[in-house]
């Protein structure tokens, strides 16, 4: 039976998925039992047994005090569920501090990891066991899906912005990530894999030679690409690091509140960042102007998240 | 073709389902243009620098012309059908005559105005912004020409001698329906050339 | 009967002399900057045309109620899809 | 009471296809639509049988993965806009709401049979895509259907008219309701299958408008490239989704709201009972076509929409649990103290119950954030898709289908026969369906054409399932070839109803009625008030 309603969640917050999962199933077991039991004993019982006698029923139209009742009684039911179904999912969508970030990139049909010190993987996500780790996910070409049934979370991959998910695996393993929103011939086999490692196994990993060393030839750290980014395309003529130029500063800007020139606040996150730079008109902070070209063209998904990422360390 | 049941007994009876019939539709069509309403909500709060920037390439001018030009026309409609209640069916003839003539007036202001968008490369794939104002143009520009059409078969009709005080059904049905393409640019004037 | 019409008539050139009128208030504002007002002002005075034509054009106003429905109703349609939208793409 | 005891051909009579192509009868324009829709059933349900087929092996085995693509499109393409929309409202609602409100016909004779033909414009058009098949799935989502190979723009417009034939029968149906009924036809005395129709017709009117849109706007950014939903132009390819689903979502009570008329109808029919709750079965059905506009949302819970609006869609969506859970409640009440028989209409009325409950008591699966982030897009949803649309929708039109049989055609079905199709139907439906709860609970995502072998017994146990299924369709549908060729003559009212379509000949004449009735009671007067008669 456990094997059946896919119990076995590989992390604390599935198994709290699960619990409401199951909650909805005994609630609407008893409404199940009750409906069906009511239908199948009254059409047994109340079928005609004598073929020549025809208007033997009584007269009954309505009781209002039960059709109250039976208005009431769900009313409260479904506001109950909702509840619950929404506190876990508020709860879920609020990843712990300290994880460790790993940027998807969705394209026909394939995902393109890369992790923040630069390297690359295809299809492939190694994470340490028992640690919070956070997707950034985009998409290249059409809508992807990027669902992890073990975890009980899924989020579509939306060309043109950021979204995140994340996860914490309990064990080591090996959970499937299957595309949920179709994408064409190959959606089927779009699929990844999520490796959470024991911690030990993770930093040999981590170490190891097979997908070549943060220094040397091997490829550059996502920060440090984003450092460099940042000086040769300009950023650094009107932004700097700390204090007011003609745009706003970086240091300290990830993980804030900004202030729009219409008094709204909004989070800078990755996909304040990422439209920020893409589509510079769209939100403006109080007190600049609106004046910054758009490098939505002229910087690769790649730059930009790097961009992102070499932000987010100016604490 | 006979219609054994199209004509209801009571003229009155008929005029009012007619009626009810004609607001059935107008509801269809205020929810036509309220998703480009809804899509122009959407993109006007996310790109208030873009529209700003792009509204001002707009013929605001001509934008004016055409909207006395569509009040103008929805003055002789209303006319037309005051004429037909008095049984003046000729004078219904030259107001709704008047109508289609200002009509293609209001078409031919906005053939004007997009060509001379295109000669400037402004195109509906521009923005969102020219997307919005191409498709919302050019479905009301749409509406307008069918309501032409009907309004020119009426005047058939009118001819023809089909209509009187008494049957005065044609008349109004087609004249609520070019009220309704005049609300439309209604809002669309402000919306896409004043406040952008 | 005459009478009542020619009252029509008379009717229906004060409404279209008010939204002549109101046409030109809408566009001379647009030249004046009054920030986000702009937008309230215009959409204000279209909706006041707008009246207009539906309550005397559109002879709205001596309907009953079933008409008076089939006029709102679709409104209310157009509310929901504008805010139902706007309450995602505003707040992402 | 008995009926009228004529026995002509009635409307039936003219003959040639001149005497079908232009008419003005509500009556041929019904069968019209009937026999068009149940062309389109079938062929849509040898789509479904075909990826049934594929899915038998968890590898591509007989077609590529584009080709299960194109399948599972059209399936559901065909399925929706061709069959499922126009079926019980165009088909049973043209013949049946004049018929029940006591008038010769509907309120736009000329209107009805041009949107008869502007459906049937609007199914060549798509005919016509099939050149080069659409493989986006029936939900068109941007930006793949703006990118991908496939005719989109022509499916687009195809749909956009069969859309325009919908609005111009739920128009037509709603001012023959309001304007049309016979003299003393209140509203507290309307047969709820026009509750339904109502209702329905609301939703047709206000909706359609808005996916025509969309398509054109899709049709648009293929031929002249405009940004609506191109990211790469700044537009939000979620703002398509919003669209869609502010149409997709009412448009599935479009589907069950007719047929919850229709089970309202037969359910105290063959209890023998008046129906229960009469103001609140009438009432529930505006109250799920108001509140189905609510809660579009609830289909984009994993697009990234934000928290207050993933908040405000889940929540309303649970509120269309209660209008239906009270519709079910009062169906029950209505069997309590009945003196039911079960001729095929019925069982199908009950299966719909039976069904239906299933696929409601899984609503809530899906309107919960937590649960839904983790079933969304799996075979969970196609279950319960299925077990509503399917188990709810199709049993409706099937229970409609046997009960005004005798009705349209004057003939009577072989009792026997129904019974063994229904059989076959119910076993091999839940055989089918129910295994994808199962398999979606287990993570098998939807629009798979090739899926990890864990999910292999699943997929052959549904597969055998739908071949029972199609089995049971297929008997049924030589019961109602038979019943045509030699049925027996059907009297004027077999099932001794009393709603007003009864109290004409069978087959109807032209006319519907020699007088137009007048009515003086409700429709659901069965049952004495102090017991048994003298």
């Amino acid at each position: 039976m456990g094997e059946i309603l896919s119990f076995g969640a590989a992390s604390g917050q599935a198994a709290r998925v699960d619990t409401v999962f199951l909650m909805i199933l005994v609630i609407g077991g008893f409404f199940f039992v009750l409906t069906q039991g009511l239908l199948i004993y009254f059409a047994v019982k109340y079928r005609r047994r004598r073929p020549d006698r025809d208007n033997e029923t009584p007269q009954i139209t309505g009781d209002y005090l039960l059709e109250f009742f039976w208005i009431l009684i769900p009313s409260i039911v479904v506001v109950a569920i909702f509840y619950y179904g929404w506190l876990v999912y508020a709860d879920l969508r609020i990843p712990p501090a300290g994880a460790t970030d790993v940027y998807v990139n969705a394209r026909q049909w394939m995902y393109e990891v890369r992790y923040t010190d630069g390297r690359t993987a295809i299809n492939e996500i190694h994470v340490p066991a028992g640690k919070p780790v956070r997707f950034i996910l985009s998409a290249s070409d059409v809508l992807h899906g990027f669902y992890l049934p073990d975890f009980r979370v899924k989020m579509d991959m939306i060309p043109g912005r950021t979204t995140t998910l994340w996860v914490q695996p309990d064990r080591p393993g090996r959970y499937p990530i299957y595309c949920t929103v179709f994408c064409g011939a190959g959606h089927s086999n779009m699929t990844a894999n999520l490796i959470a490692l024991p911690p030990a196994e993770f930093a040999q990993w981590e170490a190891g030679g097979e997908r070549g060393g943060p220094e040397g030839k091997g490829p550059e750290a996502l920060a440090a690409r984003g450092e460099r980014i940042m000086k040769s395309a300009g950023c650094l003529n009107c932004h700097a690091v700390e204090g007011k130029k003609i745009g706003p500063p970086f240091k300290g800007l990830f993980g804030s509140r900004v202030t729009l020139e219409d008094g709204t606040t909004v989070a800078a996150d990755e996909e304040y960042l990422r439209e920020s730079i893409t589509d510079p008109g769209a939100k403006i902070v109080k007190g600049y102007q609106n004046m910054m070209p758009t490098f939505k063209t002229t910087l690769s998904t790649e730059d930009v998240n790097g961009l992102v990422e070499y932000i987010k360390g100016l604490k | 073709m006979s219609s054994p049941h199209a004509e209801h007994g009571d003229p009155a009876v008929a005029f009012e389902t007619a009626k009810l019939g004609i607001w059935t539709f107008l509801a269809t069509e205020v929810l036509l243009f309220g998703a480009l309403f809804t899509a122009y909500a959407v993109y006007r709060a996310k790109f208030p620098a873009l529209f700003q920037a792009e509204h001002l390439k707009l013929d605001r001018v001509l934008g004016t012309v055409n909207t006395v030009v569509l009040i103008t026309s929805s003055l002789t409609v209303v006319l037309g059908v005051d004429a037909v209640r008095k049984g003046k069916t000729r004078l219904l003839q030259a107001y709704y005559g008047a109508t289609v003539l200002l009509g293609g007036v209001f078409l031919c202001v906005k053939y004007v105005e997009w060509t001379a968008e295109f000669s400037h490369g402004v195109f509906p794939g521009t923005n969102i912004f020219f997307s919005l104002y191409f498709v919302m143009t050019g479905l009301h520009g749409l509406h307008v020409f069918l309501g032409m059409c009907v309004l020119a078969y009426v005047v058939l009709l009118a001819r023809k001698g089909r209509l009187s005080e008494n049957y005065t059904t044609p008349v109004e049905m087609s004249g609520l329906y070019w009220h309704f393409v005049d609300l439309v640019w209604i809002y669309l004037l402000p919306l896409l050339y004043l406040i952008g | 009967m005459n009478h009542g019409t020619t009252g029509a008539r008379r009717t229906y050139i004060a409404v279209y002399a008010a939204l002549v009128a109101l046409t030109i208030v809408t566009v001379s504002v647009s030249y004046v900057d009054l920030g986000m007002m702009n937008v309230v002002v215009a959409l204000l005075i279209a909706s006041a045309k707008a009246s207009l034509v539906a309550l005397f054009f559109m002879h709205l106003k001596g309907e009953n109620r079933l008409v008076w429905g089939f006029a709102l109703v679709p409104i209310l349609f157009l509310l929901l899809i504008i805010f139902g939208t706007l309450v995602d793409t505003q707040l992402r | 009471m008995t009926g009228n005891p004529e026995t002509g051909r009635g409307y039936l009579a003219e003959r040639g296809w001149r005497s079908w192509a232009y008419t003005l009868d509500h009556k041929r324009i019904g069968v019209m639509y009937l026999l068009t829709t149940i062309a389109f059933f079938l062929v849509g349900g040898v789509f479904a049988l075909l990826l049934r087929l594929e899915l038998l092996s968890p590898q591509a085995k007989y077609f590529s993965d584009h080709t299960y693509n194109v399948f599972f499109t059209l399936h559901g393409a065909m399925m929706i806009f061709l069959f499922i929309i126009p079926a019980i409202p165009s088909g049973l609602g043209n013949f049946f709401i004049p018929m029940h409100i006591g008038a010769r016909d509907v309120a736009f004779p000329r209107l009805n049979l041009a949107s008869y033909w502007v459906f049937v414009a609007g199914f060549l058009v798509v005919l016509a895509s099939l050149v080069s098949p659409m493989d986006t799935g029936w939900t068109f989502y941007t930006p793949y259907s703006a990118k991908t190979g496939a005719a989109v723009a022509t499916l687009s417009f195809g749909i956009f008219l069969i859309g325009m034939s919908s609005i111009l029968t739920g128009l037509n149906f709603i001012v023959t309701i309001h304007k049309l009924r016979a003299p003393g036809m209140s509203w507290h005395r309307l047969p709820l299958f026009i509750w339904g129709m109502y209702s329905t017709s609301i939703i047709q009117v206000v909706a359609t408008p808005v996916v025509g849109v969309t398509f054109l706007l899709l049709a648009l950014e293929r031929l002249v490239g405009v940004a609506f939903f191109d990211p790469a132009k700044g537009g939000d390819p979620v703002l398509f989704q919003h669209f869609f689903w502010f149409y997709s979502h009412p448009v599935v009570y479009v589907m069950i709201l007719p047929a919850m008329g229709i089970v309202s109808e037969v359910i105290p029919v063959f209890s023998r009972k008046p129906i229960f709750g009469y103001a609140a079965i009438a009432y529930s059905s505006l109250a799920i076509a108001f509140i189905g506009f609510l809660v579009w949302g609830h289909h984009m819970f994993t697009s990234a929409m934000s928290p207050l609006a993933n908040a405000i869609f889940s929540f309303l969506t649970f509120f269309v649990a209660v209008p239906t859970a009270v519709k079910v409640f009062n169906w029950i009440a209505t069997l309590y103290k009945g003196s039911i028989t079960f001729e095929s209409p019925m069982l199908y009325a009950l299966t719909f119950i039976f069904l239906f409950i299933i696929g409601g008591l899984t609503g809530p699966f899906l309107a919960a954030l937590s649960t839904n982030v983790q079933l969304h897009d799996t075979y969970f949803v196609v279950a319960h898709f299925h077990y509503t649309m399917m188990g709810g929708t199709v049993m409706g039109f099937f229970a409609g289908l046997h009960y005004w049989f005798p009705k349209m055609t004057g003939k009577m079905l072989n009792e026997k026969v129904a019974r063994i199709a229904w059989a076959l139907v119910f076993i091999g439906f839940n055989v089918t369906f129910f295994t994808m709860f199962i398999v979606g609970t287990r993570g098998m995502p939807r629009r798979y054409a090739e899926y990890v072998p864990k999910f292999h017994a699943e997929n052959v146990v549904s597969t055998v399932g739908s071949a029972i299924l199609a089995l049971g369709i297929l008997v049924m549908m030589w019961n109602f070839v038979q019943g045509l060729r030699k049925g027996a003559r059907a009297p004027g009212n077999p099932w001794y109803a009393l709603s007003l379509e009864w109290q004409s000949a069978s087959p109807p004449e032209t006319e519907n009625f020699h007088e137009v009735p007048t009515v003086t009671a409700w429709p659901y007067g069965y049952g004495t008030p102090k017991g048994p008669p003298a």
